[in-house]
């Protein structure tokens, strides 16, 4: 609780920071911050502390996976650092939106009652709308913070609505209570709670961008500012699937089997969807805003095969695509730099040849996110598919790996672009401090990779 | 308090239910077909309010309080997105000269 | 031991990495190959047998652990063998990025030891991908024309059976008794059912395929071939082909015997089409390299068909056929390489009268294109009449198709010897030298240890024996199930 | 070094004698020794390989005296007597192994040098391919051969002679398998020794330098199929359905190649179907069970056609390399010890007695008899044929006027005729070895060849039918050695130097049957249509496509999929709305 508190606190005192001018002193702080509310986190570690008449239950579940956003909200800032000096104006705000946004995380990580489901949400989603609009000038930016603010309001909308009709029946917003609720019926559900349900459901596999609801976001990640890209597609996914699991885990379980069945069609059309449109991207952050939907797919794939180390999968997947991806798309943003603003994947050309060892680095990280050994994507999917095989899915795995195959294509159309030589490129600039943050971050992949496979939950 | 509530349940529940789909799916419809920005917001809106007023009719039959302040909850919340959404508006109105919601259409495929 | 010779490639690698001499580079790879080497064959024939085993991944059923049978000792024996040779290769000519392409040679011998010392699927399959990793980049960086495309349509290939074997690989994880094992002990004492048998081969079975590779999945293999450098395509023919037959030897043979009796003829047939297919299409090759692709090819299906036969001759003759094979082509395309190095080509019309410049190369050809024909004496004879006795065993007819490779790698590879070496052709060649001390040094010992394991083959397959007769023994009481299955 | 070979084999030969055993076996090692698989590196040394030893190193020898000659100007002198040498050893390895594997092995071997030694002159393209083809001619034969050996091994659980023809005295004649293995290792014969169907390379073999011609595709190398049927005569005693195929195969090759003969002018092609030919003989008498005397005439034929060859090279070296025997003529007084071996090498051939060829031929014909009328005809004719032709030549090459302009033939220095001479020698008087009863001798040669070679035993004929058939031969010999000295000699008639001017038939025995056309345009033009259809139509048109249209298919379908993605804030909400929808439906169905 005092973590949530903090980061709250983080905040507005970065907005105030802002008023002094000084730009140099907002990332040391909210960095510093971070790490303190890191602290204050794992320090509930194991106390499954209670809060506002149980609504709030900082579980292990919630700390891990709170753990897990800090330390890769902390990464983005260190990029932060240099990414932000180029800024002129609003980089209080945008630290501190951002330091909102991991509240409203945190709450969505932590829930048992809809209503703060529902805040939580709402709390992430809302700095992000501004977020995304955050280059007031520029149409594209503009044109993701809009869509992004109309498709969410409108899933907000079912959200809610969902939740009306499940709190009607129910009578209740405890999820422990609405699952001794759906109990009674032994699986069949009344219309109106199988649609409320779904709407809920829906509400939050928009913010996982889960197919058929991914509409926005290779549109929001494509026009979206770097950095607030990788943060939605590390922090936000994280957080949206803590929520998910933690929604069904604690309200729906077993879960209802046409909404089960509902699920497995939304599995499916991720990991096909996906996979299949990555493949044709020649942008690099809609390439990568697909590639967000096909690991949503795994995601669920993890989340549906209900098992006692599910929501342990569940970590690991999320925090270990994370850790590859924000290296990623800052590695973009420093090749974009040095190719006039060019979003294509051909710009990586020539990187191995300007800078092996960041090429290097950054084809690790592509490596982890295809799911190839030695790296730690290949053991998240790895285990992601142990569960589902273990629990019978054989189609579904089959098909989930027949998709992971197309993954690997386009990941390694970017690995291929890199190590093509090329000469149109200026130089590439990358700080020492960038540098070693990718670095840590590929050896982290390998290592975690290699010796663990498995976080504390 | 009480007398409210006993107010509430002269109508039936389901005549609530029937209402809030009602406005829920005028909403629906407004987003979908309207192409002003500010209508689609408004419609938005309505389709918050029929969630709201759901609530609220349950909370009364259920005699349960949670049920209401979870519509304040709504309420404050959605204030707070429709003041970012129209500042969304404003920027975009000012960047491309119009409220259209599918002029802005540049990022696809 | 086990994990000394694994990770003295390894650690080799990733110290090339600091060192800027080009030279210095290729004599530490070279000098820590041999050491391997020399490891690795007082392992196999002289010390006692061992196994390392540290406990990993304990909550999926995941020990770290090595060990070796007989057939891992031959994989090993010849994966070790040829990797000095490999390294060898390069020292001929200046290489671009010299410490890289080594460190990555070394990383893929590193994981190719790693593939046939685990003794766990999960292993396996990780050094399996790692393996294909530094391979994939030797391609890709230091091939030749059309490298993008071609390799990339490789590596998707060779994933995609990788991918579908690592399905096969949880599915038999959680078959196992509880708590799940990935060893393969535990796999072969499974007991699954026959139904589960006949589909859970082609999932298991089509990475193998594929990399071996058999008819049809072989598509992928001429292009790369081809375009691959001469490291390159060492890796890929000599040893990476074998770790399908690997493979397959591992997984299908102990897992799913009703499987492999089920689709016993079907692949059969398949490798016996390959054989004639491949055969018939290198007549007509005129690019020498796709020539010896297709040769290849045409000598591996010859082997994953002698595989099936499930027999003891066959089993033998085709563990004895790895080893044979592997040097052949290394030397074969070690001979590619030093022709193209003269005539600055590979087109076989463009060629001809180079025995008139450089008579003692084409001696030393002729040696290699008689060893890869099967001629008796050399080792690939003696692999070959004992694959040929064994598909025999089955049927005269498979005899006979397996036989007529004998007959049309003469044509072939005669063709090619005689437009390379032979006739009258005054080409404008780049040099008019003959071989060079460091050929020597390269092409006798392959040329020698052809011809010794010919005329003496016997320690190999004492290596084997063991091994071989406790594979008939697994598959005996399979053949009784299968039969009581059918009627 | 083969001199010294062929001295160490004598020596080796008299204390065999001497000590009166009957063969022995000399084991290096275990070759291969796996499971119930047992074969070692085995010598064998008995009576039949040692008569073959003396053959192989005694011509050999000669041959190789005389290269020393033949070959003195060429540049690459070193590597024809490196490869000559490793010929003999194939071929000693052969006729010395102790099992079909060892003896698979300088089969193979002595492929492989007749390959090298046929493509000696490596420069002409024409002699590469006729190395090509001999080799691959004989792979097939070899394929036969080593599926024998493998069913061999299936029916036996050995392959070492011994163990082999102890065990199949037991059985019964006429089982399948060793009518299949008989008929396997017939395949590796007709290969190896050139009958029909695998017999074209034999004449487009003389590609090579004469001696390679005169050693390997005369004396030796050609003859191994018929040391390999002696040598398993016990199996093929078992196997009459495959001595009667023999016997076709031997009459059919010997009166085929026999008419080619009539219609050639290359000298050494001529004689390489008169090789044909006289090995078709010795398969009649294989096919007749009588395997010593087809060893009998293999080893007459040995002496007489390595002189006859090492004549002609004589000839050729004389010639400056001219091997038209149109253009010769009147060689006689130019190069008078030539002619005269040429003669006694004739004579041999043709049956004359008390030449060698006669004792040998007559045997032949005398069983072919007893046998059946119908194959003594044909043999006949071969042998009358075989008689024309053969003075055709001598009488082209030798006598009349000298038709070639410029040339200035001249009598081979003495390194070369020596050899010729002792050949001579050894052809007058190799039939000597084996004189038939009927001349009071006592087939001395049949009787050391009995411990290992097992002929079927004949009735015998009666003295007087054997007087005949001795006598009416040798009649009709004479008449068609003097009509041909009518028609060469006399009328000094010389074959027409283009098709054009010949009889249909005349066209055909010229262009030998059309065999090599055929074979072209049944074989070679099929499988090379069928590798360019294979390639560029099923690996480049189906399978690769295929294989790439799933990638392609999935990429189109990647970007139907991204077609989706239309930008419009409409389509987004439409396509939420309606993916809710469809859910609410779908769960309301299932």
């Amino acid at each position: 609780m005092s973590a949530l508190i903090f980061t709250t606190v983080l905040g507005i005192i970065l907005l105030y920071l802002g008023l002094t001018k000084n730009k140099t002193i907002l990332s040391p702080v909210a960095i510093t911050g971070l790490l303190i509310t890191l602290i204050l986190s794992l320090k509930d570690w194991g106390l499954d502390s209670k809060y506002f008449h149980d609504m709030i239950i900082f579980d292990n579940f919630s700390i891990a996976f709170n753990v897990s956003m800090i330390i890769i909200t902390i990464i983005i800032f260190l990029f932060g650092i240099d990414y932000y000096q180029r800024m002129e104006l609003h980089v209080a705000e945008q630290y501190a939106l951002m330091i909102f946004a991991l509240t409203g995380a945190f709450l969505m990580t932590s829930f048992s009652n809809l209503i703060m489901l529902f805040l939580g949400i709402e709390i992430l989603s809302i700095p992000l709308y501004i977020l995304a609009g955050g280059k007031k000038a520029s149409f594209r930016s503009n044109e993701a913070s809009f869509k992004y603010f109309m498709l969410g309001s409108f899933a907000t909308a079912f959200f809610l609505f969902g939740i009306a009709l499940v709190y009607g029946a129910s009578a209740t917003f405890y999820l422990p209570e609405i699952k001794i609720y759906l109990a009674q019926f032994h699986g069949n559900l009344p219309p109106m709670v199988m649609i409320g349900l779904l709407f809920i459901v829906i509400g939050v596999a928009f913010k996982v961008a889960v197919a058929p609801f991914h509409f926005w976001s290779p549109d929001v990640y494509e026009g979206a500012p770097t950095l607030v890209t990788a943060f939605m597609a590390t922090v936000v996914k994280t957080a949206g699937f803590a929520a998910f699991y933690r929604l069904l885990c604690m309200g729906l379980l077993p879960l209802p089997v046409p909404l089960e069945k509902a699920l497995w069609v939304m599995t499916g059309l991720s990991l096909l969807i996906g996979n299949l449109a990555a493949l044709r991207q020649t942008n690099f952050k809609r390439l990568f805003a697909y590639s967000a939907i096909a690991h949503s797919g795994f995601i669920m794939l993890a989340m549906l095969s209900q098992h006692d180390t599910s929501a342990s999968v569940l970590l690991y997947y999320t925090f270990v695509y994370s850790l590859a991806t924000v290296p990623l798309f800052i590695i973009f943003i420093l090749v974009k730099r040095a190719s006039n603003g060019l979003e294509t994947l051909y710009i990586f050309q020539g990187l191995y040849k300007k800078k092996p060892w960041i090429a290097v680095f950054t084809t690790i990280l592509l490596v982890s996110l295809a799911g190839i050994p030695p790296t730690a994507g290949f053991m998240a999917k790895y285990q992601v598919f142990v569960l589902s095989i273990s629990q019978g899915y054989l189609a579904i795995s089959i098909f989930a790996i027949l998709m992971a195959v197309v993954g690997v294509y386009y990941y390694f159309f970017v690995v291929r672009e890199i190590y093509t030589e090329s000469d149109h490129l200026h130089p590439i600039v990358v700080s020492k401090l960038n540098a070693g943050i990718i670095i840590l971050c590929g050896i982290a992949v390998v290592v975690l990779g290699i010796f663990v496979w498995k976080l504390p939950i | 308090m009480k007398e409210i509530s006993s107010a509430i349940q002269i109508i039936p529940l389901d005549s609530y239910i029937m209402l809030s789909v009602a406005l829920f799916s005028i909403g629906l419809m407004g987003v979908l077909f309207r192409r002003n920005i500010i209508a689609v917001l408004m419609c938005l809106e309505l389709m918050f309010n029929s969630a709201n007023l759901l609530l609220t009719a349950f909370s009364s039959y259920h005699s349960d309080p949670a049920g209401q302040v979870f519509v304040f909850f709504i309420m404050i919340v959605a204030a707070a997105e429709v003041a970012v959404g129209l500042s969304i508006v404003v920027m975009m109105k000012r960047n491309v000269e119009s409220v259209d919601i599918n002029l802005l259409n540049r990022l696809k495929w | 031991m086990l994990l000394l010779i694994l990770l003295i490639p390894f650690i080799t690698g990733f110290t090339l990495l600091g060192v800027r001499n080009a030279a210095a580079v290729k004599v530490v790879a070279l000098s820590s190959a041999i050491l391997t080497l020399f490891l690795t064959v007082s392992l196999v024939f002289f010390l006692p047998a061992t196994r390392f085993s540290v406990s990993w991944i304990n909550f999926l059923g995941t020990d770290f652990s090595l060990g070796y049978d007989g057939i891992s000792s031959i994989m090993l024996l010849l994966t070790n063998l040829l990797f000095p040779f490999i390294i060898l290769a390069g020292f001929k000519h200046e290489q671009k990025q010299v410490p890289v392409l080594y460190a990555l040679i070394l990383f893929t011998q590193s994981a190719l030891i790693g593939v046939f010392l685990a003794q766990n699927a999960f292993l396996f399959y990780v050094f399996w991908e790692l393996a294909l990793i530094p391979v994939y980049f030797i391609l890709l960086l230091w091939g030749g024309a059309n490298r993008r495309a071609i390799t990339f349509k490789f590596f998707i290939y060779t994933l995609t059976g990788s991918l579908i074997l690592l399905f096969g690989i949880i599915f038999l994880y959680q078959l196992t008794p509880s708590p799940h094992s990935t060893d393969f002990l535990a796999f072969s004492q499974l007991i699954i059912p026959a139904n589960t048998q006949i589909w859970l081969f082609w999932i298991l079975f089509i990475a193998f395929a594929i990399k071996m590779p058999v008819f049809p999945f072989h598509t992928w293999q001429p292009p790369t071939y081809t375009m691959a450098s001469t490291q390159g395509v060492m890796i890929l023919a000599g040893v990476m082909t074998k770790m399908g037959i690997y493979g397959a030897l591992r997984f299908l043979f102990p897992i799913v015997p009703l499987g492999v009796l089920f689709w016993q003829n079907t692949v059969i047939v398949l490798s016996l089409i390959g054989v004639i297919y491949a055969s018939i299409i290198a007549f007509r090759q005129t690019n020498l390299k796709k020539l010896i692709a297709f040769s290849s090819m045409a000598h591996i299906s010859l082997m994953v068909a002698a595989m099936f036969v499930l027999n003891y001759y066959a089993l033998q003759g085709l563990l004895f056929q790895v080893i044979s094979h592997g040097v052949t082509i290394v030397a074969l395309f070690y001979m590619v390489y030093s022709i193209e190095k003269q005539t600055g080509t590979l087109e076989l019309p463009m060629m001809g009268g180079l025995k008139l410049h450089a008579p003692k190369m084409s001696v030393l050809f002729l040696m290699v294109v008689l060893g890869s024909i099967a001629l008796p004496l050399t080792a690939g004879f003696v692999g070959e009449f004992l694959m040929i006795t064994g598909l025999f065993h089955q049927s005269v007819w498979f005899a006979l198709v397996g036989g007529i490779t004998m007959v049309l790698g003469a044509i072939y590879m005669l063709y090619a010897y005689q437009r390379v070496m032979l006739g009258n052709k005054e080409v404008n060649y780049e040099s008019k030298t003959d071989l060079k001390p460091l050929d020597y040094f390269f092409l006798l010992p392959l040329v020698l240890i052809i011809l010794a394991l010919g005329v003496y083959p016997q320690p190999i397959f004492n290596l084997v024996e063991q091994t071989v007769k406790s594979m008939q023994n697994l598959l005996t009481p399979a053949t009784e199930v299968m039969s009581a299955w059918v009627h | 070094m083969v001199l010294l070979s062929f001295v160490f084999t004598a020596v080796l030969f008299f204390s065999l004698r001497s000590s009166g055993s009957v063969s022995a076996t000399v084991t290096l090692f275990n070759w291969i020794s796996i499971g119930g698989m047992n074969i070692p590196f085995a010598f064998l040394i008995d009576h039949l390989s040692l008569t073959m030893m003396l053959i192989i190193t005694g011509v050999g020898a000669l041959i190789h005296i005389y290269s020393i000659g033949y070959m003195h100007d060429d540049e690459r002198v070193n590597s024809f007597f490196a490869q000559m040498n490793l010929f003999t050893f194939s071929m000693l390895l052969l006729v010395m192994g102790a099992n079909y594997l060892v003896l698979f092995i300088g089969w193979e071997g002595v492929g492989l040098c007749s390959y090298l030694l046929i493509g000696f002159w490596f420069k002409n393209p024409a002699f590469n391919y006729a190395a090509r083809k001999a080799f691959v001619m004989n792979r097939i034969g070899d394929l036969g051969f080593i599926l024998g050996i493998i069913l061999i091994f299936f029916t036996f659980k050995t392959v070492t002679f011994s163990e082999v023809f102890t065990q199949a005295s037991t059985l019964s004649s006429g089982t399948t398998a060793i009518t299949l293995i008989t008929l396997f290792l017939l395949i590796g014969a007709l290969g190896k020794s050139a009958q029909i169907p695998l017999f074209t390379w034999l004449p487009d073999a003389m590609a090579g330098p004469t001696p390679v011609s005169a050693l390997i595709h005369a004396a030796t190398m050609v003859t191994a199929g018929i040391y390999m049927i002696a040598r398993s005569s016990i199996l093929y005693n078992l196997a009459p359905i495959t001595l009667n195929i023999i016997i076709i195969i031997g009459s059919a090759t010997a009166i085929m190649a026999a008419i080619t003969g009539l219609k050639q002018n290359d000298i050494k092609k001529v004689l390489a179907y008169s090789t044909v030919s006289q090995l078709g003989y010795m398969f009649i008498a294989l096919g007749l069970g009588a395997y010593s005397t087809a060893v009998f005439h293999l080893t007459t034929h040995a002496f007489f056609k390595a002189l006859l060859f090492l004549g002609a090279g004589s000839v050729i070296h004389a010639m400056s390399g001219e091997q038209d025997i149109r253009k010769m003529g009147g060689l006689r007084k130019k190069m008078p010890l030539t002619y005269f071996t040429f003669l006694a090498a004739t004579l041999a051939i043709s049956g004359i007695p008390p030449f060698s060829g006669f004792f040998s031929k007559d045997l032949i014909l005398n069983q072919a008899f007893e046998h059946s009328i119908l194959i003594y005809i044909l043999a006949l004719a071969g042998a009358l044929l075989t008689c024309f032709y053969m003075f055709r030549l001598l009488y082209l090459v030798f006598f009349g006027d000298q038709r070639l302009d410029g040339a200035h033939p001249h009598e081979s220095p003495g390194v070369m005729t020596i050899p010729l001479m002792i050949l001579a020698v050894l052809s007058v008087f190799g039939g000597f070895l084996n004189i038939p009863s009927l001349f009071g001798g006592n087939s001395n040669f049949s009787t050391f060849l009995q411990t290992a070679v097992f002929s079927k035993t004949t009735e015998g004929l009666s003295m007087t039918t054997e007087i005949v058939l001795t006598l009416v031969p040798l009649s009709l010999i004479s008449l068609v050695i003097l009509f041909a000295y009518r028609t060469f000699v006399k009328k000094a008639v010389i074959p027409a130097s283009d098709e054009a001017s010949m009889s249909w038939i005349g066209k055909i025995i010229f262009n030998k049957f059309y065999f090599d056309e055929i074979y072209i345009f049944a074989f070679e033009k099929p499988f090379g249509f069928l590798s360019g259809f294979l390639f560029h139509k099923v690996e480049n048109t189906v399978l690769d496509p295929a294989v790439d249209g799933i990638g392609k298919a999935t990429s189109r379908l990647g970007s139907l999929i991204r077609k989706l993605q239309q930008g419009n804030m409409s389509f987004y909400l439409f396509a939420m709305v309606a993916g809710i929808l469809l859910f609410i439906v779908f769960i309301l169905i299932v």
